[in-house]
């Protein structure tokens, strides 16, 4: 059964997922230096425990996990520790980090087993090794993994939901472990579901990468119930509310998380990362990140060391091409700005594209001429011309009547704008300023 | 009856009377001369205040009409504020508004049946709106606000300025929508035979276009007056200490 | 650049940019959508010019003049670049009789623009469309030389001639010498004549300037509705309504009222319901919003064309609707995500 | 009769509105149109106040006001007020909840020109008892429909960027005049 699976509204961006959707994944060779911030996850940040100077083998902790939501950060390379301190942060901020000379010439040997093998732990145990080897969502969300392996006793979880929708336009990231990896998705799901205590798991997969939907079903364990369902191509069709819409028809109350509905969603890569950690025995060192862009010479999948700088990145993949203007961390739909050629790579960089003029171009902005095309386009169903009109007013409690905190930021309203009116921009500042009133009042 | 609260109710609801209940706070003097500007122009019911509506829309339709209309308003108000003036003391308290609007009515009645008895054509133009100055907040409204505290000259002067706005107010409306909507002026034809009417300034959209259009020209000319010339007001002598004070 | 740089900063020498995401744009932009509409109505501009010969242009031009020349005086400066006033005087010029003096359509463009539009704060924030507005006001200012039809075109004697007094001294009556004829909606309230459909459709009728080429004006609406610059609900809605309405009313009594064909094509239905009522700035944002909107237009036109005093009534049904618009915003905004039990039909799941 | 009641109370609401062509009752629809909420009581308090008051008049014009024509004016407005503020003080008592809704409308609505102008339109034309009590129903919801319309829409206003001349009062007046000249639409709707 391959019904046309989605959601309503959304958008289509086009794609051009074609410079790098064919293109094997490489590995990129050591940088000279690897920046490991200790924020790399959402939650508390990671406690320091090295100083300057402290050798590191690839592998070693180098800050542990700071209470529950937390995950511990390790070495992506063996070297030295040249400096801890403010370092541009791919968020835009500055933010502590620690600085590590790569040794040119360490052969960079996997240690001994860090983390177990999976068969025979008990969930409890599983859970703590997920903890142990720093893993987050590999998405983008960089929300600690373990902590939705322990839903709280009073929901059910019947359904693990697979993401491999990626329907940020650029990004080839899952698609690429999809097509390379599919064994060690499926292996990912096997202790997902034996951790969970859940028997059903659905992969969902956009349309448009049918060498995945094929690379998945060969693969399919045959003890398992696992499916594998094609998505309507559209944005945000990977974005989690959107995913469990499409695949089990339900919807997740605002406020709530998809395990109240019974659901919990993985990546495809967190999971081929929990497989491959196993696996190895090692936590998270590296991930599969696309460089890709117009504005980019060589558009490449590499496997990177979590820290890389983008500067040794896109140096890799041939530098700029002529009139590249903007780096964009993520997807274009939802991504930030790269200020900074000296931010690393984090756990949750999904990919990095390299925006020419052409895409970043300045627009003039007109009044809204309330056409409508925002409420056709947001997946949430919220008004986004009322809610932009209010912004302006700087009616933020209104907002908040209009539901604002359903509004994901998803960019849907921004991007059909035809008055370039910087919709997702003013509701991310809305949400911001009343957080911002509401600690004052408190 | 209606009781003071409903009074006060009245007074603060309509439109503008904020700024004309507070320039006569007791303990504030004025002076004569400013007491017969205010209404005028200053703080003309209609074009100011926005009282008076009703029949400055609905029978502007000609000078003749409007001046009938501004006259017999006119006589009921000056009427009024005498004779609320000089019984204010034997006018409890409690019954005023009553006693206000009985005042009023019976000068509206007076002036129903003499203008059905002298002009029964524009009498007839008018109908029902002759009737309806009973209700005219800016009548009840100087009653209450001015005439019932103060002594019978100044309460007069008060009653001749803002029957002289209501006045101009109306006769500028009437020109207005009389010399597009029927080329003429007091009937006299003023473009000749070719000229094409624009009915709608005769119809109802009309008197709210035209009052519409006066009010934002009046203000772009205030603005303009008011950047030109900034903190400086041409009001007689003590006004503009006053005001500002 | 030659191959040999590897430092990217020096392969480009870009200047990074920041910007908020999403770092993609759709390819639409508001000045687009409302010249596409411009563009639009070039064929109807023809089929006017081809029935009514050189006055359809004068009256158009000078509806135009009137709506632009006043946006550039009062409106924002640089307001003219994004089309909305152009549109606003070319549909104000194409419901207007092709006979109308044209100091009058230049009125009627210069007051939608100004009452309609500017008032409002230009541009998004009008709540009435403007060029019905000057319509009404020139309805009701000149309803005489307003419902002064040129005859049909077969009528006329030669094609270049003007079909009224066009070039009447501003603010003079025009004078009327000129051959005049009834709109097919006259004819069938006032004599119970109907006219024959299949005339309707391609427009050899009196009428206004660029209403009577029925099919020309729906196929020009079908290209915006599949370029998505109007919301297909509200034309939908109102033929449908407007089908429906007045076929019950002609099953009831086929000699009195009109067939549900002629109802559709007759009149300024089909310029109103795809040009007028599907006007972004003054129609609702809810897709819900636009059936009920469409539907109430309908049901106001057969309304207005049965009992009222008026043989056409589309302009007073879409400006009736318009001042509704923000109630009926209010009362069809989407229910969000989750929210589900309290989620309109429009949401409810597929 | 249903027929000619039903072409009254169309007449009354839509044909000649009381507010946008009569220009009764205008103070409320200047003053009170800036919330829907609020419009809409205003609207409920107004439709309340005239079905009463057509029922007054009904009463004066037919036992009191033969004896004494020139009395009408007078007796109009001291019996409208009068009961008015009986109806006050009953819901007051009776329904508080109804009062804090309606309540501080109705000395408001005493002397609205809408309601006195009810009383002179209906006795002027002649209506019966039933004919009034349409009337009244009609001019209510005509008066109510331009309230919430105006609301609705100045609602709209606020939060657009209308040029500061244009605010206040200048805007309410052409819109309302354009509301007018909308309901011209109907101008001539009659029984068939």
């Amino acid at each position: 059964m391959r019904a046309r699976l989605s959601f309503r509204h959304g958008v289509h961006p086009p794609e051009h997922k074609e410079l790098t959707a064919g293109v094997a994944v490489r590995r990129m060779p050591y940088p000279d230096e690897i920046i490991l911030p200790l924020r790399q996850h959402t939650g508390k940040p990671a406690r320091l425990l090295v100083k300057v100077g402290d050798r590191v083998e690839r592998g070693d902790k180098i800050a542990e996990a700071d209470g529950f939501v937390s995950v511990p950060i390790h070495a992506s390379s063996a070297g030295s520790v040249r400096d801890i301190g403010l370092w541009p942060h791919p968020d835009g901020s500055m933010a502590e980090a620690v600085r590590i000379t790569v040794d040119r010439f360490s052969p960079q040997i996997p240690r001994p087993r860090i983390i177990p093998h999976w068969e025979g732990l008990t969930p409890d145990q599983i859970v703590k090794a997920v903890q142990r080897a720093g893993v987050v969502g590999l998405g983008g969300a960089s929300f600690p993994t373990h902590v939705k392996l322990l839903p709280p006793d009073d929901v059910t979880v019947d359904t693990l939901v697979v993401n491999g929708a990626e329907c940020e336009p650029y990004l080839t990231t899952d698609h690429r472990v999809m097509v390379e990896y599919p064994e060690r998705v499926h292996h990912g799901i096997r202790i997902m579901l034996h951790t969970l205590g859940v028997s059903r798991a659905i992969i969902g997969v956009e349309r448009n990468k049918p060498d995945a939907i094929e690379a998945l079903d060969r693969t399919l364990p045959a003890d398992l119930d696992v499916t594998v369902q094609g998505l309507t191509v559209k944005y945000p069709q990977g974005y989690e509310k959107m995913l469990i819409r499409a695949l089990t028809r339900r919807e997740v109350p605002p406020g709530k998380l998809p395990m109240h509905v019974g659901v919990i969603v993985q990546n495809v890569a967190s999971l081929a990362c929990i497989a491959e950690v196993f696996e190895t025995g090692l936590p998270l060192l590296e991930r599969v990140v696309t460089v890709t862009g117009p504005g980019l010479r060589k558009p490449s999948n590499l496997i990177v060391p979590v820290g890389s700088k983008i500067r040794d990145i896109l140096g890799f993949c041939g530098g700029l091409a002529d009139g590249a203007t903007e780096i964009v961390f993520g997807g274009p739909m939802m991504g930030a700005s790269q200020p900074d050629l000296d931010a690393p790579v984090i756990k949750s960089t999904t990919g990095i594209v390299v925006l020419t003029r052409a895409e970043s171009r300045p627009r003039r902005t007109y009044p809204c001429i309330r056409c409508g095309h925002c409420l056709d386009a947001c997946p949430v169903f919220l008004n986004p011309s009322l809610l932009g009109v209010l912004a302006q007013a700087g009616r933020y409690e209104e907002m908040e009547e209009a539901d604002l905190a359903t509004c994901m930021l998803c960019g849907c309203c921004s991007y059909v704008c035809p008055s370039n009116i910087p919709l997702s921009q003013m509701f991310a500042l809305a949400k911001a300023g009343l957080q911002r009133r509401k600690q004052q009042a408190a | 009856m209606t009781g003071p609260e409903n009074a006060t109710e009245l007074v603060r609801h309509a439109p503008g009377a904020h700024e004309a209940g507070a320039a006569i706070l007791p303990g504030r003097t004025t002076t004569p001369g400013y007491d017969f500007l205010r209404g005028v122009w200053r703080e003309n019911p209609v074009l100011v205040q926005m009282l008076g509506l009703c029949p400055a829309l609905a029978v502007t339709n000609t000078v003749a009409n409007s001046l009938a209309m501004g006259l017999a308003t006119f006589f009921v108000l000056t009427g009024s504020s005498l004779l609320v003036s000089t019984f204010k003391n034997w006018i409890p308290k409690e019954v005023r508004i009553a006693s206000f609007i009985l005042i009023i009515a019976t000068f509206v009645t007076i002036a129903d049946l003499t203008l059905a008895a002298v002009v029964p054509d524009i009498h007839k133009a008018l109908g029902a709106f002759i009737a309806l100055i009973v209700v005219n907040c800016m009548i009840l409204g100087r009653q209450e606000a001015f005439a019932s505290k103060r002594p019978v000259g100044r309460a007069l002067l008060d009653a001749f300025g803002t029957g002289f706005g209501f006045i101009i107010a109306m006769v500028m409306m009437g020109s207005i929508r009389e010399l597009l909507g029927n080329g003429s002026l007091l009937g006299y034809s003023v473009f000749g035979d070719s000229f094409e009417p624009w009915i709608i300034m005769i119809l109802p959209p009309g008197g709210f276009l035209t009052l519409g259009l006066i009010l934002i020209v009046f203000g772009w000319w205030r603005g303009r007056k008011a950047a030109e010339v900034p903190r400086v007001r041409r009001w007689p002598h003590g006004v503009a200490s006053r005001r500002a004070a | 650049m030659s191959e040999a740089t590897r430092d990217p900063i020096s392969a480009g020498d870009p200047l990074l940019q920041l910007r908020a995401s999403p770092h993609l744009k759709a390819p639409d932009s508001t000045p687009k959508i409302m010249w596409n509409v411009v563009g639009s109505l070039i064929p109807v501009i023809a089929a006017a010019t081809w029935y009514f010969g050189p006055s359809a242009l004068l009256v158009i031009g000078a509806a135009t003049l009137g709506a632009v020349l006043t946006e550039r005086a009062f409106g924002t400066p640089g307001s003219l670049a994004d089309g909305s006033a152009a549109i606003t005087g070319i549909l104000l010029g194409l419901c207007l009789p092709a006979g109308v003096p044209l100091w009058i359509a230049f009125i009627g463009g210069a007051f939608g623009i100004g009452f309609g539009k500017l008032v409002f704060g230009g541009l998004g924030q009008n709540v009435f469309n403007p060029a019905l507005l000057g319509r009404a006001f020139l309805q009701a200012a000149f309803p005489a030389v307003m419902t002064t039809w040129p005859g049909s075109p077969g009528e006329i004697p030669s094609w270049s001639q003007l079909r009224g007094d066009n070039l009447a001294i501003p603010f003079a009556s025009p004078s009327t010498d000129a051959v005049t004829g009834a709109t097919p909606l006259g004819l069938m309230k006032f004599e119970s004549t109907p006219t024959d459909v299949t005339r309707l459709m391609i427009g050899d009728i009196s009428g206004s300037v660029g209403e009577t080429a029925g099919v020309v004006i729906l196929l020009c609406g079908i290209y915006l509705a599949a370029r998505n610059y109007l919301n297909w609900r509200i034309p939908v809605s109102i033929f449908a309504a407007v089908a429906l309405f007045s076929g019950i009313l002609h099953l009831l009594d086929p000699a009195r009222f009109a067939s549900p064909l002629f109802a559709l094509f007759s009149g300024g239905l089909m310029l109103g319901a795809l040009y007028m009522a599907t006007d972004m700035v003054t129609s609702p944002v809810t897709n819900a919003g636009a059936w009920i909107f469409g539907i109430g237009i309908g049901i106001l036109v057969v309304v207005i064309r049965t009992w009222g005093g008026l043989p056409e009534g589309v302009m007073y049904a879409i400006l009736l609707m318009n001042a509704l618009v923000p109630f009926i915003n209010r009362a069809t905004q989407p229910r969000p995500y989750g929210s589900r039990g309290r989620r309109a039909g429009r949401e409810a799941p597929a | 009769m249903s027929a000619d009641l039903f072409w009254i109370l169309v007449s009354a609401m839509l044909v000649n509105n009381f507010t946008l062509h009569l220009f009764l009752g205008l103070c409320p629809f200047m003053g009170v149109s800036a919330k829907i909420a609020t419009a809409l009581r205003m609207g409920a308090a107004n439709i309340f106040v005239l079905t009463i008051t057509s029922l007054v008049a009904s009463f004066l014009n037919a036992y009191v006001l033969p004896h004494a024509p020139y009395l009408r004016l007078i007796s109009f407005i001291v019996v409208i007020a009068s009961l008015v503020q009986i109806v006050e003080m009953t819901i007051k008592k009776v329904s508080p909840t109804l009062f804090r809704e309606l309540g501080i409308y109705l000395p408001l609505i005493t002397t609205n020109c809408a309601i006195l102008g009810l009383a002179i339109f209906q006795t002027n034309r002649g209506y019966g008892f039933l004919e009034g009590l349409a009337f009244a129903l009609g001019a209510g919801l005509g008066l109510t429909l331009a309230l919430v319309l105006m609301a609705s829409i100045r609602e709209r206003a606020e939060l657009a960027d209308i040029p500061a001349l244009a605010k206040g009062m200048g805007l309410v007046l052409i819109v309302a005049g354009s509301l007018s000249l909308a309901f011209m639409g109907f101008a001539g709707l009659a029984t068939p």
